[in-house]
């Protein structure tokens, strides 16, 4: 893996956003012509709660440089329960992964709701200040990736 | 040639500088928490100044066949789609030392050779790396509990294959290691080294003027191993008829199915093709595979030819023993011990042969108590 | 010292040429047909009847299929979907590069059937290995005796090449065609029952006839214990094998049954030899 | 009056006979002695006189109870015996519907320890789900350091704990012994197993064993019974139970004291929730 | 291998203005399976879908990504167009480049950039979607409604009106529910039994109703428009199929309990119809209270039962049918309030009483005949106080929420007594009056202007002196502390569900809040449906409400129901999770998160190496399963997943995140 260094250096984040919630309330944010940062990609999920930790372990393995989940408010979910087992999920991923050396600022999860457009821009910015300070993520990145059996031969 | 222990650090400094030298080295890996108390490994890797070289009797855990037979191995690039090409990726040219390699592991090798080389095709990859080492044999000075290569065909004081032979002198003293406990020669140790081929030639030549020619120092080659097997001489025919035995239920029940014994057996070869994608580019790789586990052979539609792990075990038993016998003429096993070592259900591939030596090879049913005698303390 | 190996001039055996599907056929509901040239138009190789090839869809996987026909510049392969790599190859278009490396693997033992009488018995896809030996039987037709091809699918629908099957073998001299399916279906007017059964029922003589045999495992079973009691010898029956295999090469080891590997030894056997081996198939 | 380990193995090899006689049980897994003085190994007695095989010593270390899953269907029970680790293997099994308790038959003994580190940490030494108990009962301790690995490694810098990490998974070999030891992985199919579907490469490199890893503990962590299997078995000898515990000590800190094995029917913490649930996402 | 078609849309300038989008397209066609990419001004537009199937057609295209505005905005709109193309709906993802890119960046390099990030994560799922087809499932056209107060017997009869068989399930012998027991209604002063036994008697004698007292939902299972209900019928001791309703065996019972229609205020027998408007008017023996039942004594009803209807061997039984639609109407209990506040006595004062004990005593029917009089002497209170949010907006000792109708039954009291007792004096403490209702803050100026007295603050104590009651609160108006002697005290007690509201949610596998309200789907745009399809709420089971609230509340779910039912059959999502059966450890792990019971443990003929087993596997509901996948992420084998969204999909999402 290339460590990406230039002063340009733009992080990656990935977002998991679920579909009645905070992929609402990012679409409102649009609606609102607010502004953001461009490092964030969204991935629309049905419900927080359809989000297997393992796709965050692959995501910083595929080089993203965080990972952001979002779903609505405890109580709000539009599937009743789902965040609640969202909310106990990753409040041990998240310490597990700080456990393994990755920092708590590069996985992050927020509840925002479909009208928090503004929650939405402002976790987005904060996130995106965090990482752009900490500089591109090199823990679990892979080793494996063919971009270096393209540039480089075996071993 | 005889060189002096102490300069051991020196001749592997000297062959470095034109080679990868992979050398068993102990190395520590710290607890910083404070918790455990540092952890160990030896294992054959590249050797750096200062590095803690454990040619001493303890085995690796792992084999060195990895410097020939990688755990993962890329095989060729490719892209699909427009401009879809394939390309290759062979080892790179670098010569490779193996230095430290025990009679056991060097016979293994043997095997490897045997299985990459022969039967129509040579495997290009093996091929290239095999021709780019060199590799110097030592021979054992003390054995573990679970050494049985003797018992195997195998003379723990002598490789013939190798490239460059070495054994420790006879008028060497042995100490205890420091830091593993185990059995070492003293510093004021000597070794000889003898070139067997003209790659071992040629690296002896590098290290020459660290070496002198004392005729009178003799070799150290009485060593035996600790653990002595009864072995059927054609326990490899006795076993070919022995398929539908009864003793395979009794011995593969307390095997978990790991993959442990065959990744720490020098002489299991098997691997699996996979490959990996960065979107339309990709690189396709071979890594180690164990015929231990359940999708070994499973096929797409589920059926598995060898579907518990009795069957899974019986071959790898018979794989050693038996078939790769009349494939190439010889014992797959070559009696190192590790799998008895690291085994997590301690299975006991010597305590397997001698059963099966002594078992009626028609006998339609099986007891372990009638080897109770023997192993009942 | 290692063995002598020759590696400079010995061409990488795990390295796939790249190759084009010129085209795709639908045989059956699921299974497919796929004709492979070069890139350049050539033939990739030029295999012997029953010989592998191992076809590799590039950032998917690969998996070892026996090569059912060749021509000039081509060769073929029929593909079933039995699970999420096949159904990968199901997705293929015509102009889509593969990666094809072999041919692997024994072949039909031809020099053995020459001037002989054949039976050809294939099931299912099981008819695809078969196919290629037909063909050659047919393109070298003097070389052969009499041929009965005797073919069990599960409907009409599930016949495999039925060109070849329904038109076009039943017109070459001097040969019977056979076909059978195990349901029967309105659009189907021909025999119903499965393919064992009706072996004995057409009662092949057993003089003078050598028999390639291939299908599902149960299939093979059956019809075996039927063409024995038919008192044709375990020698005269040749069949083929299917195991899980990767390298094609015999080296990676998974595709053993005893001391044979069937991607090297195989995958063509008679029944007699695989009465030697271990019973792990 | 405390039974000598030579009585209990003899109990052991009586009850092993006894459940044997009954003819409703198809074998007995405990253990039996190997060519080496300070090693046992799992053995199933199938016979009378192979219960005279059975040993019961401090070199009885490997667990019996993930033997039960090797015929998931079986025609006749399996009789296993069970110290308080064992037990609670079993418990898991059964919570987690992989073996159903009337097919097992539990003689349960009472552990005095064995020569394995992480005896020193039991809590639970005597079984505690069993058909028949062997000899006495023994007092049990309160590990009150259970965490204090997970404590200390904490205190590390974020860097620190990554090498080191990164370091042990460098090591690993990928053979799934820790996985197949554990009674808590007891799926039909791992995950790991399941190339085509893309979780995790094949190869063994440091990469796809950070995943492995990674998801290993996820998988087990709040369902680990805390036997130690993985770690004993790991013939690199990495420190899992290290992130194990971790998990372990987070359900602790976060959702209330939780111990997993113990023959209630509480639900594995994420496989419910609380409304009152602590909450550092808003 | 896919063939994927892309297009990008300039939104007029809405995406093209921020978004370099020819870049994006070009861009695109090196992606993996991309063969085609253009961009259009309005894909949406008619023309741009026609140039999308031309494209189709064209290119043989297999599956498609659009780069446009949000999904949530079109791709129904696309789904549908491609319904008349060779590509399956489904074969169709939507990168968000308007409201997620174009809306809310200014960088054109670097939104660019991320447009083609998106494309590229769109095209890597589309390449692992599957076609999906919705399928349908029949509906069966009956409904049960679980309660039978007010808001059950308006949804019963609207529904039963529309053509559909009802069957109204009631725990208690009489259907009626509180409203019967109430004597007048605010603010119109109509009189509660008037205008709610005659809907009671239209149930008993609608053709298209089936009622069932003493009856309670034993097991539910199923899912939208396939319901199978199972009834638990309590052993009533009377067989009403004979029984004429006499009402001779009541008379003549020897022993006499606690009457729970007056709300402890009166007697009744052991063998009793509850009371006198009940329906069915038929009587059932309380077994706790029988003598015969209990101590195998008496008989005497059985005696004079001119029919023999009487039967002591009656026995519980079960009945199961099917339905298509269940309405949860399990309304409201008061609060325990004697618990809450030891300091009103915490219930050794018989003359504080509750509200709905004061419209027992009240009521012309009741046990005073509609006297006034103190429960402890029989004598007419001159001094009334009452006390409002007694356990409601009071969330250290009781609940947060407010009970809604306390603050209008408790000017109706008022008035009732001033209008009743002569020189009366009625001192109301309140906290706040809430009035929201048609005529209701003019009702509650009446009631001030007959006089009673409102007092701002809380009761802080209740206690005895002599015959009188000693009420002392603060007056947080003039911030003073109050005493107030009275004669009798009327606490306004919160409303909360019914105890068995629990239990049935958990039946229906349908979610309830803290304080045990069933929770409606959407609090404003679903407001009487549930989390579950084919499950809808009317009521105070909902939360506390008035009766014109319950009442349109019920009829609203009848609608519902009716919208459902007048449907031969339902289409399903597609976009449900599915189980590989042969992967499936039967942990039931699944099982335990789904919030809909859609997931269910069934046998499995499966294989266990190569051995034929039955296997017990999780299996998916496809009526029940709404897709939130949560059951896939706790899935450790990776067995149950998501159409749609399966575990390869985001995988691979993941994957072309960062090339």
């Amino acid at each position: 893996m290339s460590v990406k260094k230039d002063n340009n250096w733009e992080p990656v984040i990935l977002a998991f956003c679920c579909n009645w919630c905070t992929y609402t309330g990012a679409d409102l944010a649009g609606l609102n012509r607010m502004k953001y940062p461009e490092n964030v990609r969204v991935i629309r999920v049905p419900c927080s709660s359809r989000v297997n930790p393992q796709f965050i372990i692959r995501a910083f393995q595929k080089g993203a440089d965080g990972v952001l989940v979002c779903g609505c408010h405890p109580g709000d979910c539009h599937y009743a329960t789902g965040n609640y087992y969202t909310r106990r999920r990753f409040m041990l991923m998240k310490r597990l992964l700080e456990y393994n050396g990755i920092d708590p600022k590069r996985f992050q999860a927020k509840w925002i709701s479909g009208s928090e457009a503004a929650k939405f821009r402002d976790t987005v910015i904060q996130v995106s200040a965090e990482i752009k300070a900490l500089g591109p993520n090199t823990k679990f990145v892979g080793t494996y990736a063919p971009q270096n059996a393209v540039e480089g031969g075996q071993e | 040639m005889i060189l002096a222990k102490k300069d051991l650090d020196q001749a592997l400094g000297i062959l470095s500088q034109d080679a990868e030298v992979f050398v068993p080295i102990i190395e520590l890996i710290e607890d910083k928490s404070g918790i455990k108390e540092p952890a160990f490994e030896k294992k054959f890797m590249p050797y750096f100044e200062g590095a803690a070289v454990g040619l001493d009797n303890f085995n690796t855990v792992k084999p060195p066949k990895d410097v020939l037979f990688p755990n993962v191995e890329k095989l060729y690039k490719y892209k699909t789609g427009e401009n879809a090409y394939i390309q290759e990726i062979l080892p790179e040219d670098k010569p490779k030392v193996l230095f430290g390699v025990r009679p056991c592991d060097m016979r293994s090798i043997d095997s490897m050779d045997k299985v990459f080389f022969t039967k129509e095709y040579v495997d290009s990859y093996y091929a290239k790396r095999r021709d780019l080492v060199t590799i110097v044999a030592i021979g054992c000075l003390d054995t573990q509990r679970t050494c049985f290569c003797d018992s195997m065909g195998i003379d723990p004081n002598d490789a013939p294959t190798a490239d460059v032979m070495m054994n420790v002198t006879k008028t060497s003293r042995t100490k205890a290691c420091p830091v593993t406990g185990c059995t070492i020669p003293e510093d004021d140790g000597s070794y000889i080294l003898e070139a067997r081929t003209e790659k071992g030639q040629a690296l002896l030549e590098k290290i020459k003027a660290l070496c002198t020619e004392d005729g009178s120092e003799e070799a150290c080659k009485d060593t035996v191993c600790k653990l002595k097997i009864e072995k059927d001489p054609k326990l490899d025919e006795k076993l070919s008829t022995m398929f539908e035995h009864p003793i395979w239920d009794k011995i593969t029940k307390g095997c978990i199915g790991c993959g442990t014994c065959t990744f720490v057996c020098p002489t299991c070869y098997c691997f699996d093709i996979d490959n990996e994608n960065y979107g339309a580019e990709g690189c396709k790789y071979r890594c180690w595979d164990s015929c231990m586990f359940s999708d070994y052979t499973r096929m797409a539609g589920g059926a598995n030819p060898r579907p518990t792990k009795k069957e899974r075990l019986r071959n790898r038993y018979m794989h050693k023993l038996s078939y790769f016998n009349e494939r190439y003429g010889e014992t797959l096993c070559v009696g190192c011990g590790r799998c008895i070592e690291n085994c997590p259900a301690h299975l006991d591939i010597s305590e397997f042969i001698e059963k099966a030596s002594k078992v009626d090879a028609d006998a339609k049913e099986y007891s372990e108590a009638d080897f109770a005698g023997k192993e009942a303390r | 010292m290692a063995i002598d190996h020759d590696c400079s001039c010995n061409k990488n055996p795990l390295l796939p040429s790249l190759c084009r599907v010129i085209d795709v056929k639908q045989e059956t509901p699921d299974v497919q047909t796929y004709t492979i040239q070069t890139l350049d138009g050539r033939k990739p190789f030029s295999p012997l009847p029953g010989q592998l090839a191992m076809v590799s869809l590039l950032g998917v996987g690969e998996a070892m299929f026996s090569i059912t026909a060749q021509g000039e510049d081509y060769i073929q392969s029929s593909i079933k979907r039995t699970g999420l790599l096949t159904e990968a190859f199901h997705e293929m278009q015509p102009g889509q590069e593969i990666g094809v490396r072999g041919p692997y693997g024994n072949h039909f033992p031809i020099d053995d059937l020459k001037g002989k009488d054949i039976l050809f018995i294939g099931g299912g896809i099981g008819i695809a290995p078969v196919r290629s030996m037909i063909r050659y039987a047919f393109e070298h037709r003097d070389e052969f005796g009499h041929l009965d091809i005797l073919y069990g699918a599960r409907s009409k629908s599930d016949i495999c090449f039925k060109e070849d099957v329904l038109e076009n073998w039943p017109k070459e001299k001097d040969t019977n065609v056979y076909v059978t399916t195990d349901v029967p279906s309105d659009d189907w007017d021909g025999h119903v029952g499965f393919v064992p059964s009706y072996i004995e029922e057409v009662g092949f003589k057993p003089e003078g006839k050598k028999v390639v045999l291939c299908g599902p495992p149960i299939m093979i079973k059956l019809s075996s214990e039927s063409l024995l009691k038919m008192g044709f010898q375990k020698e005269d029956v040749v069949t083929t094998l299917e195991l899980r295999m990767k390298c094609g090469i015999g080296k990676c080891g998974r595709c053993n049954i005893g001391s044979k590997f069937v991607c090297l030894d195989g995958p063509v056997f008679t029944l007699a030899e695989l009465d030697e081996l271990p019973d792990e198939k | 009056m405390a039974y000598t380990k030579e009585q209990i193995q003899e109990m052991i090899r009586q009850e092993a006979k006894k459940a044997l006689a009954t003819g409703e049980v198809s074998a007995v897994v405990g253990w039996t002695s190997t060519r080496f003085e300070d090693r046992t190994k799992p053995f199933f007695a199938e016979t009378e006189s192979e219960c005279d095989l059975l040993v019961w010593n401090e070199y009885c270390i490997n667990g019996t109870a993930k033997y039960a899953l090797d015929d998931r269907y079986p025609e006749k029970k399996l009789a296993v015996i069970a110290r308080g680790c064992d037990s609670r293997a079993i418990n898991r099994l059964i919570q987690d519907k992989q073996v159903k308790r009337e097919n097992l038959y539990i003689i349960g003994v009472a552990c005095d320890g064995k020569d394995n580190p992480i005896c020193k940490e039991c809590q639970h030494k005597n079984p505690l789900t069993f058909d028949v108990l062997v000899g006495e009962e023994v007092e049990e301790q309160i590990n009150a350091d259970r965490f204090a690995e997970v404590l200390a490694f904490e205190k590390l810098t974020p860097d620190e704990r990554y090498d080191y990490w990164a370091k042990q998974y460098d090591k690993c070999i990928h053979c799934y012994a820790c996985r197949n030891a554990c009674p808590a992985c007891n799926c039909i199919e791992c995950y790991a197993d399941q190339y085509r579907t893309g979780w995790q490469g094949k190869a063994a490199d440091r990469e796809q064993n950070q995943v492995y890893g990674l998801t290993r503990v996820y998988h087990v962590g709040d369902r680990c019974i805390e036997c130690g299997e993985c770690e004993r078995v790991c013939p690199m000898d990495l420190p899992i139970m290290r992130q194990t515990r971790k998990m372990l000590k987070d359900i602790n800190d976060l959702f209330g004291d939780y111990e997993c094995g113990l023959p209630d029917d509480r639900k594995p913490v994420l496989g419910e929730y609380k409304l009152e649930d602590p909450d550092e996402f808003m | 291998m896919a063939r994927i078609g892309v297009f990008i849309c300039h939104c007029g300038t809405n995406i093209a203005s921020v978004v370099d989008v020819e870049r994006v397209a070009e861009s695109a066609k090196t992606m993996p399976g991309v063969v085609f990419a253009t961009t259009y001004k309005y894909m949406c537009s008619e023309p741009g879908q026609a140039m999308i199937k031309e494209s189709i057609e064209q290119y043989n295209l297999d599956r498609i990504v659009i780069g446009s505005c949000s999904p949530r905005m079109h791709e129904l709109t696309f789904r549908k167009m491609l319904k008349g193309t060779k590509i399956n709906p489904y074969m169709l993802e939507i990168a968000n480049l308007r409201e997620q890119c174009a809306w809310v960046h200014t960088d054109r390099e670097k939104a660019t950039e991320k447009a083609i990030g998106l494309v590229q994560m769109s095209v890597a799922k589309v390449a692992n979607n599957k076609p999906l087809t919705t399928s349908t499932i029949p509906i069966t056209k009956r409904a049960l409604v679980i309660g039978g107060g007010i808001a059950g017997m308006q949804a019963a009869l609207d529904i039963a009106d529309c053509g559909f068989d009802v069957t109204i399930v009631e725990k208690e012998p009489s259907i009626g529910g509180h409203m019967v027991m109430l004597d007048k209604t605010f603010p119109t002063m109509d009189c509660s039994a008037c205008i709610s036994t005659p809907k009671m008697v239209e149930c008993n004698a609608h053709p298209n109703i089936t009622l069932k007292t003493s009856c309670e939902v034993e097991k539910v299972s199923g899912y939208v428009g396939n319901f199978e209900v199972t009834i638990k019928e309590k052993a009533k001791y009377v067989n009403h199929d004979l029984c004429t309703g006499c009402g001779l065996c009541q008379t003549k019972c020897p022993t006499k309990v606690t009457s729970e229609f007056d709300q402890g205020l009166s007697k009744r027998p052991a063998i009793y119809i509850p009371f006198a408007q009940a329906v069915p008017s038929k009587p059932v023996i309380d077994a706790n209270a029988c003598l015969k039942l209990t101590k195998d004594k008496c008989g005497i009803c059985e005696k004079v039962c001119p029919i023999g209807a009487i039967d002591y061997k009656d026995e519980v039984s079960y009945t199961t049918e099917e339905y298509g639609a269940i309405v949860i109407a399990t309304g409201y209990e008061l609060v325990d309030w004697a618990e809450m506040y030891p300091e009103y006595g915490g219930g050794k004062y018989k003359d504080v009483i509750t509200g709905l004990q004061f419209e027992r005593l009240v009521n012309a029917s009741g046990p005073t005949e509609g006297h006034i009089v103190r429960p402890s002497d029989g004598k007419e209170p001159k001094d009334v106080v009452i006390v409002k949010c007694v356990g409601s907006r009071d969330p250290k000792k009781g609940k947060s929420y407010c009970s809604r109708a306390c603050c209008m039954y408790s000017a109706k009291h008022a008035h009732q007594i001033l209008d009743k007792i002569p020189n009366s004096r009625v001192y109301i403490f309140y906290m706040d009056v809430r009035t929201p209702g048609k005529g209701y803050e003019e009702f509650y100026d009446n009631t001030r202007r007959d006089g009673a007295q409102y007092i701002r603050g809380r009761v802080s104590k209740i206690y005895k002196e002599g015959s009188k009651l000693i009420v002392r609160g603060e007056d947080s108006l003039i911030g003073k502390p109050v005493t107030v002697e009275a004669d009798m005290v009327i606490l306004a007690t919160a409303m909360e569900p019914s105890p068995t509201v629990a239990d049935v949610a958990n039946k229906l596998g349908i979610a309830i809040d803290a304080d045990r309200w069933v929770t409606e789907a959407h609090p404003k745009l679903r407001p009487v449906e549930t989390q579950t399809n084919g499950i809808y709420l009317c009521g105070t089971c909902q939360g506390p409400k008035d009766i014109p609230d319950t009442v349109a509340q019920g009829s609203a779910a009848a609608a519902k129901v009716a919208a459902l039912l007048c449907h031969d059959e339902m289409e399903t999502s597609p976009m449900i999770s599915f189980v590989d059966p042969n992967k499936c450890s039967g942990c039931g792990f699944c099982e335990g998160v789904c919030p809909y019971k859609a997931i269910t443990m069934v046998e499995y003929a499966g294989r266990d190496g190569n051995r034929r087993v039955t296997k017990t596997v999780a299996q998916v509901n496809e009526g029940l399963c709404q897709g939130c996948g949560c059951c896939n992420a706790i899935c450790r084998t990776g067995c149950i997943d998501l159409k749609g969204f399966t575990n390869d999909q985001i995988l691979k999402e993941v994957d072309a995140l960062c090339l």
